[in-house]
């Protein structure tokens, strides 16, 4: 054993006890901890969107704008934009931005709006073509396979994860009652459902397992030099 | 009173004790359990062993420290394992928590190869906020959506920088998530919309909403979780935090199953006993 | 006007972009191109104002002196550090040796990581106190999961080490998941992209307006 | 530009490609260069493709690789777009614009200097389209599905009440509350933990309404803990017209509805302090629900109350299985709303995804049945870039 006397380590490996506290009950060190995370993290982020993402994405192409140059160097021209470099119509997010702010002033709080309708309006279109894409078409497209693949094993596989997959949709079908062979489609579906929450239900106790394992990992070796 | 009852009336500040020792014995007295590689995770080595070499991979790194235990060690094996097969790295995070983390993760790895520069063999693009929005952005123009990377310099100054345009520029996207956005957007947005094979490696949570990804071929090969990651470090002969958590992995998986069994035989118990 | 321009905005905004996935011309593209790289800075300034939002909402807090005030101190004063720090310290500040990379590093990582791994200890107790099998149904989901959780750990394949490889846990594993859970999961899949393009639908056309917020 | 960096170490005297030719031609040139415009862009890139030097094949060395160079006259001046490694034959010039012609060709690197093909090709012009064709199976598609829920919309707008199943989870609430009423304790309502832009909230929140009418007509108190400040008016909306539909305004109590807090384990402990403090005998869960269900179903379940839940994230459904009486699964918890509501724009797009699965299915068995006999058109035309 051979415990650590870097400072940082200690803060951490206290500050994970705190948390850890909460299992016993709730408790002023669980509070604590709870409430520098929120504070650390809230202060975190917004710093980092400042220099990761304004900074460099918004403010120094516009400082070049302004200046006729832009991110391609070989056309002048403050408003010269083409695919990749938007020169000064970057002011447009930048007003977008700032209005988002709005909502911290009551009356005119309606104008932050404006900003929100224009990111929606980008993940809508961007988010029904990905899922259009992705998990329909193509995930359509990958169920049809052959149902006789020459070897038994592997064609009853493909029967029944066809059945399986029908029977699932089924199970979602609201426009009729669930009686006769839709009653009994929609039971085989709902069986299909029930293993696949079972796998899921596996899965999710590895995670957190593997979480607890991480911190005790860091516990262990990093704090107090064990292994 | 009985067994069952006494079991009925436990404390669950019990059954949280006995899972911290069951989970923490393993670790200082380790078992050594065998591992045996599944074929997901052979599809991602594959994958990557199938590049020509001297190919520039794109590494999307999703994920904040809630995942550390599961994916810091794919991240590990995966950028040395590219690295060792003399690939080019450009490493992006689309996540708020991750880029510190990431960029510890690189740079540890990264002294084990002392001939390969930052900016030259890999880069660190670090972190941008508006998910699928700089996935899809990225497809005009890496360095549209990444002018500046991690440490803050121009990025299209860097020797690596000039090999990568867009996603033509990459034979291979190594996605590692931990839910949204990661490996189910760049499917969505950038496999096939792109033309990029991807691979994935994911957190355990995550991992059965992958399978049928990887069933119609849009994901090459997937690691699910910390098994995942402890299957690709035997895969390539390493054994790191990952292999040495499988133990204790193992254990706590017997006392969840366990606790269902007997959770459900007090009940029935209770149900079977008169007066009740 | 304060409804009716945004909702126009969502809408043009919106079918531009599903109409850019269908026609590479630049006309269409580089517009489109231009709304994401605008999209990304709108949200960066997003998770600003969620800075300033809990900087507000907080000092009300303590102005009031609510329940558990002190500690609102801790977050105010954590918060205001932590943004103090990095704006000193630049572009770099999460480079090593920064001490906004000290703040990431020992307080904000390890608190993350760690408030997720409290839920090892709940689903253990959860399994044994809350998971009934009373239906076919649950019976089918519990033996689904006992198989996967063991057959996914090294101890499944010892315990099953004696029967035919086909037979043990690992396989039995590998084999639901990759056959009846996949079938399940792929019907989930295709009914919440249903779900996703019809609300996006339903946002275009104006009659999806939850999004906006409250009244007026 | 791959491989530039070892490229660009071949022979200095070759580093203008106009005097390429002076070098001794020992090694046969490449030849059979072709262009194509890179379909399905805008005018950004140019396919190029050649026959390799005969001399490459034999893996000796003869060749290390190949420039590709690009003029605007047949005559020159060549300015290096790219160079490739030996044995590779195809490379697309990114860096073009649009609609302006370009001469290419191919020259093979050599230990002893720079041999071009013999001829030039061009001229090559990149367009741009109009229209993506990797990408017709997803517009059709995606329009069929959208004119499902279009026509549902209308027909639902116009008065025609399309027929939706009832869902059996809307018994169990009913039962639930009937429960509660008996033994004279409260009802807890969860409508999730995120704010009014998740459209599970916004399920959650339509479903309230309708419990809160029938807590109201059985007159037993509900209990609604929210997470964020518009969700929390909305509820605080939802149980007020609740009791005014049920004809009991007056019952309405103010307080039913409490702002929690947007954290999510401390909203945990505060709703799980519900549960054991004031025990009440029904808890309805129904919105999006993240890691606290495993918390919120766990206590739940050990104070003994009826349970019912409902929400779309799948990784959280196996705990409120296991531990609830009865679960909305997935789109479930939608089709309530829609059924309870019988709001048009829900109803119509419930109706039009039913359409399209029935489609889908459809779709699925046809290409089977193609696949197992061996016909793959369907397949390849439902491939998509």
């Amino acid at each position: 054993m051979n415990m650590t006397t870097d400072l940082g380590i200690w803060v951490s490996a206290l500050l994970t006890l705190f948390i850890f506290s909460f299992v016993y009950k709730d408790n002023p060190f669980y509070k604590f901890a709870e409430h520098l995370f929120v504070g650390v993290s809230a202060g975190y982020w917004t710093i980092l969107n400042f220099w990761t993402v304004i900074y460099p994405n918004l403010w120094e192409p516009l400082q070049l704008a302004f200046r006729g140059q832009g991110v391609n160097g070989d056309r002048a021209g403050m408003w010269a934009a083409e695919q990749g470099d938007y020169r000064a119509f970057l002011i447009l997010p930048g007003v977008l931005g700032l209005l988002l702010f709005t909502r911290l002033f009551g009356k005119i709080g309606w104008m932050s709006r404006l900003s929100l309708a224009m990111i929606i309006g980008v993940y809508v279109g961007i988010k029904t073509t990905g899922f259009a894409q992705g998990d329909f078409v193509e995930q359509v497209r990958a169920s049809l396979q052959p149902l006789w693949t020459g070897s038994l094993g592997s064609s009853f596989n493909a029967i029944l994860f066809t059945v399986g997959l029908i029977c699932s949709l089924l199970f979602f079908f609201f426009s009729r009652e669930h009686k006769g062979a839709l009653g009994v489609a929609s039971k085989v579906g709902i069986y299909f459902l029930m293993v696949g929450f079972g796998a899921g239900y596996g899965y999710t106790v590895m995670s957190r397992i593997s979480l607890l394992i991480g911190r005790f990992q860091f516990l262990l070796h990093d704090w107090l030099g064990i292994t | 009173m009985g067994f069952w009852g006494f079991l009925e009336g436990l404390d669950r500040r019990w059954i949280f004790l006995t899972m911290g020792i069951l989970v923490l014995v393993p670790l200082i007295w380790p078992i050594a359990l065998p591992l045996m590689v599944t074929p997901p995770v052979r599809g991602f080595v594959e994958a990557i062993d199938a590049l020509p070499e001297g190919s520039t991979v794109l590494m999307a790194c999703d994920y904040d420290p809630g995942a550390i235990p599961e994916l810091v060690p794919m991240t590990r094996t995966a950028f040395r394992h590219l690295l060792e097969r003399d690939m080019k790295v450009v490493v992006t995070v689309l996540w708020n928590g991750g880029p510190g983390l990431v960029d510890g993760v690189l740079h540890e790895v990264a002294q084990e190869f002392p001939d390969k520069a930052y900016g030259v063999d890999y880069i660190n693009l670090g972190y941008k906020s508006g998910n699928e929005a700089v996935m899809v952005l990225m497809g005009q123009g890496v360095a549209n959506a990444f002018p500046r990377d991690y440490r803050g310099q121009d990025s299209r100054t860097y020797p690596i920088m000039q090999r990568v345009s867009d996603y033509s520029s990459f034979p291979l996207l190594v996605s590692l998530s931990a839910g949204y956005p990661g490996t189910k957007e760049w499917v969505q947005q950038v496999n096939t919309r792109f033309n990029l094979p991807m691979v994935a490696g994911v957190t355990a949570v995550s991992a059965p909403e992958y399978y049928p990804y990887l069933q119609s071929g849009q994901l090459g090969g997937l690691l699910g979780g910390m098994a995942g990651a402890a299957e690709y470090e035997k895969a390539r002969n390493e054994a790191d935090s990952a292999t040495k958590g499988m133990d204790a992995q193992s254990l706590g998986h017997l006392f969840v199953a366990l606790c269902i069994i007997l959770g459900n035989l007090v009940q029935w118990s209770r149900s079977r006993r008169p007066g009740e | 006007m304060k409804r009716e321009l945004p909702l126009f905005m969502t809408a043009v905004i919106g079918l531009f972009m599903i109409v850019s996935f269908f026609v590479p011309h630049q006309w269409v593209s580089v517009p489109a191109d231009f709304l994401q790289a605008s999209a990304i800075i709108v949200v960066a300034f997003g998770y600003v104002l969620g800075g300033a939002n809990v900087l507000r909402v907080n000092l009300d807090a303590i102005g009031k002196r609510e329940r558990d005030w002190p500690y609102k101190v801790v977050l105010l004063v954590s918060l205001i550090a932590t943004v103090a720090i990095g704006a000193v310290e630049g572009r770099g500040f999460l480079n090593p040796g920064m001490k906004s990379r000290w703040i990431y590093d020992q307080l904000y990582a390890p608190m993350s990581a760690t408030m997720f791994a409290l839920l090892a200890f709940f689903i253990a107790s959860a399994a044994f106190r809350a998971f009934r099998i009373r239906t076919v149904e649950a019976a089918l989901l519990a033996v689904a999961a006992l198989l996967v959780m063991l057959g996914r750990v090294p101890v499944g394949n010892l315990m099953t080490g004696f029967l035919p490889e086909w037979a043990q846990l690992g396989s039995v594993q590998d084999w639901i998941m990759n056959w009846p859970q996949n079938a399940a999961k792929r019907a989930i899949l295709i009914g919440a992209a249903l779900g996703v393009m019809a609300t996006g639908l339903r946002v275009i056309l104006g009659i999806e307006r939850s999004f906006l917020g409250g009244e007026d | 530009m791959f491989a530039l960096g070892l490229l660009l170490s071949a022979p200095a005297a070759a580093q203008d490609g106009a005097d390429a030719g002076a070098a001794i031609p020992q090694v046969a040139p490449p030849s059979g260069l072709v262009w194509q415009d890179l379909p399905n862009d805008a005018g950004r890139a140019i396919r190029l493709e050649w026959k390799a030097s005969p001399d490459d094949a034999s893996g000796a060395g003869a060749v290390r690789g190949y420039r590709i160079e690009r003029a605007e006259s047949p005559a020159g001046p060549w300015a290096l777009v790219d160079s490739v490694l030996a044995g590779i034959t195809s490379r697309v010039d990114q860096t073009v614009r649009r609609d302006r012609e370009y001469f290419y060709r191919v020259v093979a690197i050599t230990p002893e200097g720079l041999v071009p093909a013999l001829s030039v090709t061009g001229p090559a012009i990149a367009r741009s389209q109009w229209i993506n064709g990797e990408r017709w199976s997803i517009l059709v598609f995606t329009v069929l599905f959208f004119a499902f829920v279009l026509y549902y919309i209308a027909s639902a707008q116009a008065g025609k009440k399309p027929f939706v199943r009832r869902i059996p989870g809307i018994d169990a609430i009913e039962e639930a509350i009937g429960r509660a009423t008996e033994m004279g304790r409260s009802v807890l309502y969860v409508p999730g933990i995120n704010d009014i832009d998740e459209i599970q909230t916004v399920a959650g929140l339509v479903i309230l309404e309708s419990v809160a009418r029938i807590t109201a007509r059985y007159e037993t108190p509900i209990k609604v803990p929210v997470t964020y400040p518009i969700p929390f008016t909305i509820a605080e909306e939802m149980v007020k017209s609740g009791y005014l539909n049920a004809g009991k305004p007056d019952q309405y109590d103010p307080d039913s509805v409490r702002f929690v807090s947007p954290e999510q384990f401390a909203y945990v402990a505060a709703v799980t302090g519900i549960m054991l403090r004031d025990k009440p005998a029904a808890h309805i869960f129904m919105g999006a629900f993240y890691a606290e269900s495993l918390l919120l179903a766990e206590t739940g379940f050990s104070t003994g109350a009826i349970q019912v839940a409902g929400t779309a994230n799948v990784h959280q459904l196996p705990f409120f299985v296991v531990a609830c009486d009865y679960t909305l699964i997935g789109e479930e918890l939608y089709a309530a709303s829609a059924y309870l509501s019988g709001e048009p724009k829900l109803v119509g797009s419930l109706k039009g995804a039913d359409l399209i699965k029935i489609v889908i299915i459809g779709v699925i068995v046809l290409g089977c049945a193609l696949e197992t006999a061996g016909v793959t058109g369907l397949t390849t035309w439902m491939r998509s870039q």
